[in-house]
C-alpha cells in the first residue's frame, strides 16, 4: 500500500472504492474514472457491488452500492484487496465500508450528508466524524459535497433536487485530480449521453466534475497527488470490456466462424441476465433469442434450435441449472451440440444471489442420472470470457455435444482492458452437416473424435428419429445390455477425447518445486498475483489455472507430480480438490472461502506461506 | 437418398411409414391416429422433408418413431419447448406436436400454454386417453373424479383439466377435438389444423383398451354416436340426434326436441371465426350426459401473428438497416489505441 | 409466546408487522397491498398462529418476510406446490400465496393451474406488474405485445396471458381482480376471498415504479378511473362512468350510452355465481381502451369439494372400518412361520 | 450347476426361469413359485423381467416377460448368474433366453407355440427343436402345454380360448413336480383370488395345476426330480417382500416410531410407481398420498407437508431426481425433513426405463447448485428396503434435514422372504417440534446433532418465517460474509455429524487382508457370494457393503488401509469408486458393467481372481 506523502507521487498501482446509495449512481462514476484509466494506459480491473434490492430505502446499509477498481502501471489481476482510498457519500456507505480501509487509508466523505437521519437509518448512535481517533485514523478529506455542488451549479438551469444529483461527478472530479485522470473521455461520455436531448444536464455534469476537480487543485490543504506510469502492455487498439459483453461476443464470434446461426433461449435470473440482454439487442446480426417461460423451456428450445441446425445457446445461474438437468441429459444422449452457461452466485437454494461463488463446478459434472459425462469449461476473467465461449462453440460443434461454461458473478460483472481482436484472424470452426447424397447413420462416429454428423430437417433422404431412449448405432431404440454397455462408453470416451486438442497447461513459475497451486474460474488474478509475488520472494511456488474441468489436461498429472504438495484455492467447500484427488490420488489440500466475496491477494499469500512452512 | 417431393400428390401414406415394429399393445387407438396422421400428410403439399414430428414420454409419444420423417421423442411434457425450438430456427418446417393427457397437461401444462399463446404454426395432436397409460394406468389430469386406479384405490379426488376451456384459457387460436374412432374426422380436422396458421390445438379421444378401456364409448360408440356426439359444422346450426339441436337460455345452452315442421333458428349456429371466447367456452364445457359432446373446430382465429414470424421480421427490420460487422462489435465505441 | 389470539377481534393490524425492514422500492405498489392484507387478516376471526403466507420468488415474493405469520419464501414458480402441502397436511390452517405474474404465470404457470382445478381452499394473491421486477425490468407474460424492455429492445412478440381467462381455463371457483390503487377494494375482496372455500384467485394490478411505471393508470388513475374502470357489484348492472353500461350483442359486450330516464333493463347483470364460464369468459377479456377494465368478483362457485377435505375425508371414511394396524401389515396375508 | 441325473437328487440349490409371452402370465407363475419355495422353506431371491412396452404385440422378443428366481437350502443372495431349468412358452421366449441357459440345463417347451407364423415372429428361420445339435445340447422337454390344458379342462364351463390360458398354471405344476414344490400355497392363491367371485376359473387352474404335477409323475420318460432340505435360518414368521413393499411398510412403521403423520407424494415413473401405490391403498394408517402434477410439485407438497409438520415423502427415479434437485436445494437451507427415495434404472435421459443400473450416486451427491451436502443411503436387497427406510426416517428426523434413499429396480422388483419384525420392538424416533411456551429461535442448533427445531404452523406465539435466501441463525434473512461462511459449514458439518450413529461397519472374511471389495445397493447378493466364494477357496478377500454413501462410516478409512487392494463393483461407471478414491486417496479400482442387468457371481469371481492372480 502507497503510504501519503506529499503531492505527485509515483505509484504503481492504486486502489479505489466509490460508494454511496443506489441511487447516488456510484456504478456510473466507479465506470468513468475506469475509462479514465484506461484512456491513461493504465491496466486495470473492476470490482462492481450492487445490493440485493432493486432500490432499498434510501440511506439504509441494505441500500449501499460499491464500486471498486484497482489500475496500474504493471499488469492488474484483480480489483485489488483493500482500497487506498474510500469514497463514502453517506453514512451507510462509511460504515459498510469502512472496515476494509486500513489505517492511514484516503478517507472522502460527503459531510453534507451526515446528519441525524441518515446516521440513523446508517445505525450509526453518533457521528463518527467527530470521533477523535477515528479521524486520526486516516487521512480524512471532508467535503460538503452537496452544497459544493449546487454551488458550482448556481448558473444552470435545472432544479435544485437535479443539480443535487451532479454530486457524484463532482466527487469523481475530485478523485481525477487526485490519482491524475484526464476529464476528457467523462466529458465525452457526457456528450454522448445527453449532448443532445438534454444539453443542460451535459453542462451541469460537466461543471460539476470540472469544479470537482478543480477543488483538488486549489484545496487549502495542499493534498498528496498520484501519479502513474502507462502500463506496458502489447500495442493494439484496447477497449474495457464486462465478462458477460465478452460471453455475448464470443457467441456471436464462434457462430460466425463455425457459420451456424445462432439462436439463444434463455429466463432472466441474475446475474446471467445480461447475455439475454446482450443478444437481443444483435438483431442485425441475424441472431434469434428467446425469452422462454422458465429455464427448462430454454433448454427445450435450445434443443429443438440444435436439431433443426441452428448454433444454439442458453445462459442462467444456479437455480435453473438444477431444472436444465433433465434436458441436458437428453441433449447428452441425442448428442446435439448446445452450449449451456452458466453464471455462477452464491448458493444454495436462492442463497446469495448477488454474490459471488464458484460452487457448481460437482453440479456441473455429475447432476444429470445415469452416467453422462459433459464437457465444462471456466473463464478466469472478464476477457477470457471471450476465449471461452470460442471454444464452447469449438467443442459444443466439433464433438457434437452439449458443452457446459462457467463463469461466475465476479467475472461477469468485472471489466478489464482487452486488445480486441481482429475478427479475420478468428479460427474458423469446422462442422459440417449429413451430406443428403451419402446413407445417414444418425451415430455412426467420427473416427478420431467420436462425434457423430447432424443431418438437419429440411433435407431429402435424411429424414430420421432421435430421442431419450438408448440407441444402436443405427439410430434404433435399443436395449441391449451391450448395446448400453458400449454406447455408455462411447459417450465417455467422446468427452475424453477433447484433452487431445487441449493445448498443454501454462504454468507460472518453476515447472517443478515445494508447492503447486491449481485454480479456475475467477480466482485467477488473486492466485496469479499471490504465486507472482511470492516468486519474487524467492519461494518455490508455481500455479497453473484451468481452463477445462473436463476433461483435464493430459499432461495435469505428470505436472502434479513434480511438486511437493499441491493446494486448491476456491470459493466453495473444495470441489476441484475432490475431483483431483480422485483422479490424480493426490493429497490435492483444499483452500476454501465461502462468503460471496473473492480471494484477496493477501488471505492466498498467508495460506501458501502456511503451506510451505 | 436425394429424392426431393416437392410435387403435390406424389406422395402416398407409405412414404410415411417407418420399418420399426409399432409397439403399442393390439387395439390401442393410437394406431387409428397414426393412420389417420400417416393419411392426412401427403395431401397437405408439403415435401417429406419437411416434417418434423416432435413428442414427449408416454405410450402415445412414441408416435415419431412410426412415422417416416424427421422426428424427435423428447423427455416428458416437454415436447412445446423443443417444437418451438425446432420451429424458431426454421419456421419453413411442418411441426406436429403429439402428446398426452399427462404429458401435456399434467406435467407439461404451462408449455402447452406458453406454446398457444406464442401462437407458433405447430400443429398440436393431444391424445386424450384419460389415463396414464406408459406407467400402467394411473389417473391422469383428465380422468373423471372418482376414478379408480392403481394410484387412486378409493377414487381420484381432483376435479379434471378441460382440455378445450385449457386451450381457450390460454388463448389458443384454433381449437378443435376430435376421435381415434372417426378416420375421416381426423384426416378433416388435421387438414384445418395445417391449413391454420398459428398453434392448432386438436384433443383426441383415445382409447387406452389396457387401462381404461370403451372411456368414450357413451360418445363415440357407433349405436349412440348420432345421440350423444354433435358435429360441428361451420356456419350450420347446433344439431344432433334425429330431431334436436341446442340454443341458448341466458348464458346456458340447453336442448330442444325439433317437431315436424319446427325451423332451426332458434337454434345456436357455429361460429367458430369470433374471437370472443363465450361461444366457444359454451362449446367446451358441455358434455355427455347433459348434453351431446361437440366434435370439430371450437374456434379458429385468424390474423394473430405467429411467433417465428414475428421473431424473424424484427431481425429481418434490423438487417434492413445493414448487417452487423463482427468487427465494429468487437471493438465497440469507446476503444483507444496503445502504440 | 404463548398467547392465543382466538378472540374475534382481539387483533390489529399490528400483529401481523414484522420487525423486518420492508425493502421494495419506495412507492411500489407492494406496500399498499402488504397493508391491505394486513389490514383484512385481524377481521377475519382467524386465531393469527393459523395464518401461513407462502410465496416464490420476486419483488412481489418477498412478502412472507413482512408479515408476522407463519411464512415460507419458496423458489420460482413453484409457491403453489408448497402451499398444497402445507393445506393437505394440516387443512385448519388459512394459507395465503402471493405470486407475481412471472412467477404465477411465466415458470409456475402449471402449478397454479393445477392448484385452481384442485380447488384447495387457498387464497392467492397475483401481483400482476407486467413485468420482471426483481431481475430488473424483463418483460413478462402479462406484458402488451410490442413492449420494449431490457430483454426486448425493438419490443416483446409473445401475445400476453390473460390470468382472469387463464384461471377460467382452469375451472377456477373463485375469481377476482382488484387493485394496489384501491384499499377498500382490496380489503372487500380479500375477505370475500377467505369467505369462499375453495381456491380464490385475485389478479391485483401492482404498479412497479422502477420498470413499468404508470402501467395501469388509464384504468386506475383517479381523474379517469370512473370512466375506464368497470366495477362488478352482484346482482347490479353493469354500469360505469355517468351514464354508461355494457349489453351484450350476441355474444359481443358493446358500451351503451343511457339517456336521461332510459332503463336499466338491456344491461348484463352482474351474477359471479353462474357456473357456465360464458359469461365470466367475456367480462375476463374486457379490457380498456375498447371497453372499461372490470375490477370485482367475475366468479364464485360454490359447492366443488376442497382436494384437501376429499383427501380426509377418504381416509377418515377408511378408518372408521377400523385404524391400520402395523403388525398386521408387516406381517401380512401369506406369512408362514419357522420354528 | 446341477448335473442331470436320475430321480430325487438332493441338491442344495436351484435356479429356475419362466419365459413366455407377456400375456402369458409368467410372472404370475413365477411369484407362486417363488411363493411354494418359501412355504417349502427355503430361501429365496427372484428378478423379473418385465418388457419396456405395455402389451408389445403377442409372440415377438419385444413382448418377452421373464422371471427367475433361484431357491435353496443354504441363504440366497441372488437369483442366480444363469438358469438350470429354462420354461420357454413360445419361441420368442426361446430365442431371447437360451442363451443364458448351460449345456446340459433343463429346457422345457411348449411345443403347441412352435408354429410357423411364431417361429418368424420370433425372427426363426427354421424350428430350433427340429435342430439335432439343439436337442442334444440341453434336457429337452417338449411338452404339447395347450393341447395337454384343454383335454384337461375339458369338464370345464370355461370357453376354450379360456381353457388355453390355464396353461401357464399347467407349466407350473410340471415344474412343482420336478422341484418337490408344494401346490398347496397355489391353491390357496386360486381360492383367495377367484374362489368366491369365479369359482369356475379357480377350478380350471386347480386342475390344470394339479393335471402338469401329474404329468411329471407319470411321464414315460422318467425324468429327474430334485429334493432340497430347508433352509436353515432363525425361527420365526417369514413373509416374502418385495423392495417397493419393503419401502413402503418402512415408511408406515418409520412415520409410527416418530409419531408424525405421513405425507407421501409423487408422480408416475418407472420403477417407482409401486411406491405410491402401496401408500396410496393404506388409508386406514391415515397416511395422504398426492398424485402431484410433476416431480417438481411431488417436492413442493413435501415441502410444505414437512414445513407443517408431518413427515413427508417423495418417491421417483432419475428424471424425477434431474427435476427435483432445485427443490432439494431448497429443503436443505431450510433444513427440513423430508425423505427423497430415488429408486434407480437405466440412464442417462429416458435410456433403458425398465433395466436397473446404479448410476445416480454421484447425482444424489451432487446435483443441487452450491455447496449442497445432504445424507445419502442405499438399500442392497428387498428386505433392506425397509431397514433403510426406517433409517431415512431416522436421518430426516433427528437432523431436520432432507435424505436421499436409494435402491434400484433390481431390489424394488426382487423379493426374498423376510423375517417379520415385530412391531412393537421397532426404536422410538424422537423428534420433538419446538415448545410454545419457549422463545423460538429457527436456526438454533442442538450441540450434538446440529439439527435446528422446527416449529409448526398453529403454534401460538412461535409465529417465523423460512425460506431460500441465507439465513442468520434468528433467521433473518444475512447475506452477511461470515455469517454464510459458517452457515455453509455447519450445514456440511450437521451432515458429517451423522456418522457419528453409523453402526460399525460390518466386514465379511478378515479384517486385513490382499482384497477388499466395497460394494453397496443392490450388487449386496452376487458380491457377498462371490467373496464368500473366494474366502471358501482359500483367497484372502473380504467384502464390505455400504449403506451410508454420505456421511461414510467413520472407520472405513481404517479398514482400507488394512488391504493391500480394494476393488469397487458397480453398475455404472465407476461412481463409489470416485468418491472413495477422493476420500481416502486409495486406489479404488472400479468394476463396472453398465448393462442395465445385475452382476453375475461369476463374473465377479473372474475378475476379484484376476485382481488376486
Ligand atoms: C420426468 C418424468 N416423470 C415421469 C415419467 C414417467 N412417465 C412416462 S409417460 C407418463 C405419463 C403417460 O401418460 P400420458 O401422457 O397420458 O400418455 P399415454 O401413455 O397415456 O399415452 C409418465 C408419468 C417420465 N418418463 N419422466
Ligand atoms: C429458477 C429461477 N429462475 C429465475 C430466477 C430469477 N427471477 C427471480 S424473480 C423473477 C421474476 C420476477 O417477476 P415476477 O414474478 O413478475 O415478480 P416481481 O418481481 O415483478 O414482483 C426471476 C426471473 C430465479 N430466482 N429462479
Ligand atoms: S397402455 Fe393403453 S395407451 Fe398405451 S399402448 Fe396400450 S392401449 Fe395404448
Ligand atoms: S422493482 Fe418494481 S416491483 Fe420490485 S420493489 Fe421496485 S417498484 Fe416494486
Ligand atoms: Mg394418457
Ligand atoms: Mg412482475
Amino acid at each position: 500500500m502507497t503510504q501519503a506523502t506529499d503531492s505527485f507521487e509515483e505509484i504503481e498501482s492504486a486502489v479505489v472504492r466509490f460508494a454511496g446509495d443506489s441511487g447516488d449512481g456510484m456504478q456510473t462514476i466507479g465506470e468513468r474514472f475506469t475509462d479514465s484509466s484506461a484512456f491513461a494506459g493504465n491496466d486495470i480491473a473492476t470490482l462492481p457491488d450492487f445490493p440485493a434490492e432493486i432500490r432499498a430505502p434510501a440511506g439504509t446499509i441494505a441500500g449501499v452500492s460499491g464500486y471498486q477498481l484497482q489500475f496500474g502501471s504493471h499488469s492488474i489481476l484483480t480489483p485489488g484487496d483493500e482500497p487506498d482510498a474510500l469514497v463514502a457519500m453517506n453514512p451507510a456507505a462509511l460504515k459498510s465500508n469502512i472496515s476494509d480501509l486500513p489505517e492511514g487509508g484516503m478517507l472522502v466523505v460527503n459531510v453534507d450528508s451526515f446528519k441525524k437521519m441518515n446516521l440513523k437509518k446508517a445505525g450509526y448512535e453518533s457521528n463518527p466524524l467527530e470521533d477523535e481517533e477515528f479521524r486520526k485514523k486516516y487521512q480524512l478529506i471532508e467535503l460538503d459535497l452537496t452544497t459544493l455542488t449546487k454551488e458550482a451549479l448556481s448558473e444552470s438551469p435545472l432544479k435544485p433536487s437535479d443539480k443535487a444529483r451532479c454530486k457524484n461527478f463532482f466527487a469523481l472530479g475530485f478523485m481525477c485530480y487526485v490519482y491524475g485522470r484526464p476529464l476528457d473521455p467523462t466529458l465525452k461520455f457526457f456528450d454522448q449521453k445527453w449532448g443532445k436531448r438534454l444539453p443542460e444536464v451535459a453542462d451541469a455534469n460537466s461543471t460539476a466534475l470540472k469544479a470537482g476537480h478543480n477543488l483538488g487543485d486549489t484545496m487549502e490543504t495542499a493534498r498528496n497527488r498520484y501519479q502513474l506510469a502507462k502500463a506496458v502492455v502489447n500495442p493494439g487498439v484496447y477497449r474495457k470490456i464486462s465478462g458477460n459483453e465478452a460471453l455475448v461476443y464470443g457467441l456471436v464470434a464462434g457462430a460466425q466462424s463455425a457459420n451456424r446461426e445462432l439462436l439463444y433461449s434463455g429466463y432472466p435470473i441474475t446475474p446471467a441476465s445480461p447475455v439475454l440482454e446482450g443478444l437481443s439487442a444483435l438483431k442485425k446480426f441475424g441472431i434469434k433469442t428467446v425469452q422462454a417461460e422458465d429455464e427448462i423451456a430454454a433448454m427445450g428450445v435450445a434443443i429443438g434450435a440444435s436439431f433443426a441446425g441452428d448454433l444454439s445457446v442458453v445462459a442462467t445461474s444456479g437455480p435453473g441449472m438444477c431444472l436444465k438437468s433433465e434436458f441436458i441429459g437428453l441433449a447428452s444422449i441425442t448428442e446435439l451440440p448446445v452450449i449451456i452457461c452458466n453464471v455462477q452466485r452464491g448458493g444454495p437454494s436462492t442463497g446469495l444471489p448477488t454474490k459471488t461463488e464458484q460452487s457448481d463446478l460437482l453440479q456441473s459434472l455429475f447432476s444429470r442420472h445415469g452416467d453422462c459425462p459433459l464437457p465444462v469449461i471456466a473463464a478466469h476473467s472478464p476477457s477470457d470470457c471471450f476465449e471461452c465461449s470460442i471454444e464452447a462453440c469449438r467443442i459444443a460443434l466439433t464433438y457434437c455435444t452439449p458443452v457446459i461454461y462457467l463463469s461466475d458473478l465476479y467475472v461477469a460483472n468485472g471489466a478489464e482492458p482487452w486488445l480486441v481482436p481482429n475478427a479475420a484472424d478468428l479460427p474458423a470452426i469446422e462442422a459440417k452437416f449429413a451430406d443428403p447424397d451419402e446413407e445417414y447413420i444418425s451415430y455412426k462416429r467420427n473416427p478420431d473424435t467420436l462425434a457423430r454428423t447432424q443431418a438437419i430437417p429440411g433435407q431429402p433422404g435424411l429424414e430420421h428419429r432421435i430421442g431419450g431412449l438408448e440407441k444402436s448405432e443405427d439410430g434404433g431404440v435399443n436395449y441391449d445390455p451391450e448395446n448400453h454397455e458400449q454406447m455408455t462408453h462411447l459417450r465417455a470416451e467422446k468427452v475424453e477425447r477433447i484433452a487431445d486438442t487441449i493445448p498443454p497447461t501454462q504454468l507460472h513459475g518453476e515447472a517443478e518445486g515445494d508447492l503447486l497451486v491449481i485454480g479456475w474460474g475467477g480466482t485467477y488474478g488473486a492466485i496469479t498475483s499471490a504465486a507472482q509475488a511470492m516468486q519474487a520472494e524467492g519461494f518455490s511456488i508455481s500455479s497453473l489455472h484451468l481452463r477445462h474441468l473436463n476433461p483435464l489436461p493430459k499432461d495435469l498429472g505428470e505436472i502434479i507430480k513434480r511438486f511437493k504438495k499441491v493446494i486448491v484455492p476456491e470459493l466453495n467447500l473444495g470441489q476441484l480438490s475432490l475431483v483431483l484427488r480422485a483422479k490424480y490420488l493426490v493429497d490435492a489440500i483444499p483452500l476454501t472461502k465461502v462468503q460471496g466475496k473473492p480471494f484477496k491477494v493477501s488471505e492466498l499469500r498467508d495460506s501458501f506461506h502456511k503451506e510451505l512452512s | 437418398m436425394s429424392t426431393t417431393n416437392t410435387e403435390e400428390g406424389s406422395l402416398t401414406k407409405k412414404d410415411f411409414v417407418t420399418e420399426n415394429d409399432v409397439r403399442w399393445c393390439p387395439g390401442c387407438g393410437d394406431y387409428a391416429i397414426l393412420n389417420a396422421v400417416q393419411r392426412t400428410l401427403p395431401e397437405l403439399g408439403v415435401p417429406k422433408e419437411k416434417f418434423v414430428v416432435v413428442s414427449g414420454i408416454g405410450c402415445s409419444s412414441r408416435f415419431p418413431y412410426y412415422m417416416n420423417t424427421y422426428g424427435f421423442h423428447t423427455i416428458h411434457g416437454r415436447a412445446p419447448t423443443v417444437a418451438t425450438g425446432v420451429k424458431s430456427a426454421n419456421p419453413d418446417l411442418s411441426v406436429w406436436m403429439v402428446t398426452g393427457d399427462g404429458d401435456g397437461l399434467s406435467i407439461g401444462g404451462n408449455h402447452l400454454m406458453h406454446l398457444l399463446r406464442r401462437n407458433l404454426d405447430i400443429n398440436v395432436l393431444l391424445f386424450n386417453n384419460r389415463i396414464y397409460g406408459l406407467t400402467k394406468g394411473q389417473y391422469s389430469p383428465t380422468s373423471e373424479v372418482g376414478k379408480k386406479t392403481k394410484s387412486t384405490p378409493v377414487g381420484s379426488l381432483d376435479y379434471p383439466i378441460n382440455p378445450l376451456l385449457f386451450a381457450l384459457g390460454s388463448e389458443a387460436t384454433f381449437i378443435a377435438r376430435t376421435s381415434d374412432t372417426d378416420q375421416k374426422h381426423m384426416v378433416e380436422t388435421f387438414k384445418a389444423a395445417q391449413a391454420h396458421k398459428g398453434t392448432s390445438f386438436i384433443e383426441i379421444f383415445q382409447n387406452c383398451v389396457i387401462f381404461n378401456n370403451n372411456a368414450f364409448d357413451t360418445v363415440t360408440g357407433r349405436a349412440v354416436r348420432s345421440e350423444q356426439a354433435l358435429m360441428l359444422e361451420e356456419g350450420k346450426p347446433l344439431r344432433f340426434g334425429e330431431n334436436k339441436g341446442i340454443r341458448l337460455n341466458g348464458f346456458d345452452p340447453e336442448i330442444v326436441e325439433l317437431k315436424d315442421g319446427d325451423d332451426e333458428s332458434d337454434l345456436l349456429v357455429h361460429h367458430s371465426k369470433t374471437n370472443n371466447p363465450a361461444y366457444a367456452s359454451i362449446l367446451a364445457q358441455m358434455a355427455y350426459p347433459a348434453f351431446p359432446t361437440p366434435f370439430g373446430i371450437l374456434r379458429q382465429i385468424e390474423g394473430r401473428e405467429t411467433y417465428e414470424d414475428a421473431l424473424h421480421s424484427q431481425i429481418k427490420a434490423s438487417q434492413s438497416k445493414g448487417e452487423g460487422n463482427l468487427q465494429e462489435l468487437l471493438t465497440g465505441k469507446n476503444s483507444w489505441v496503445v502504440e
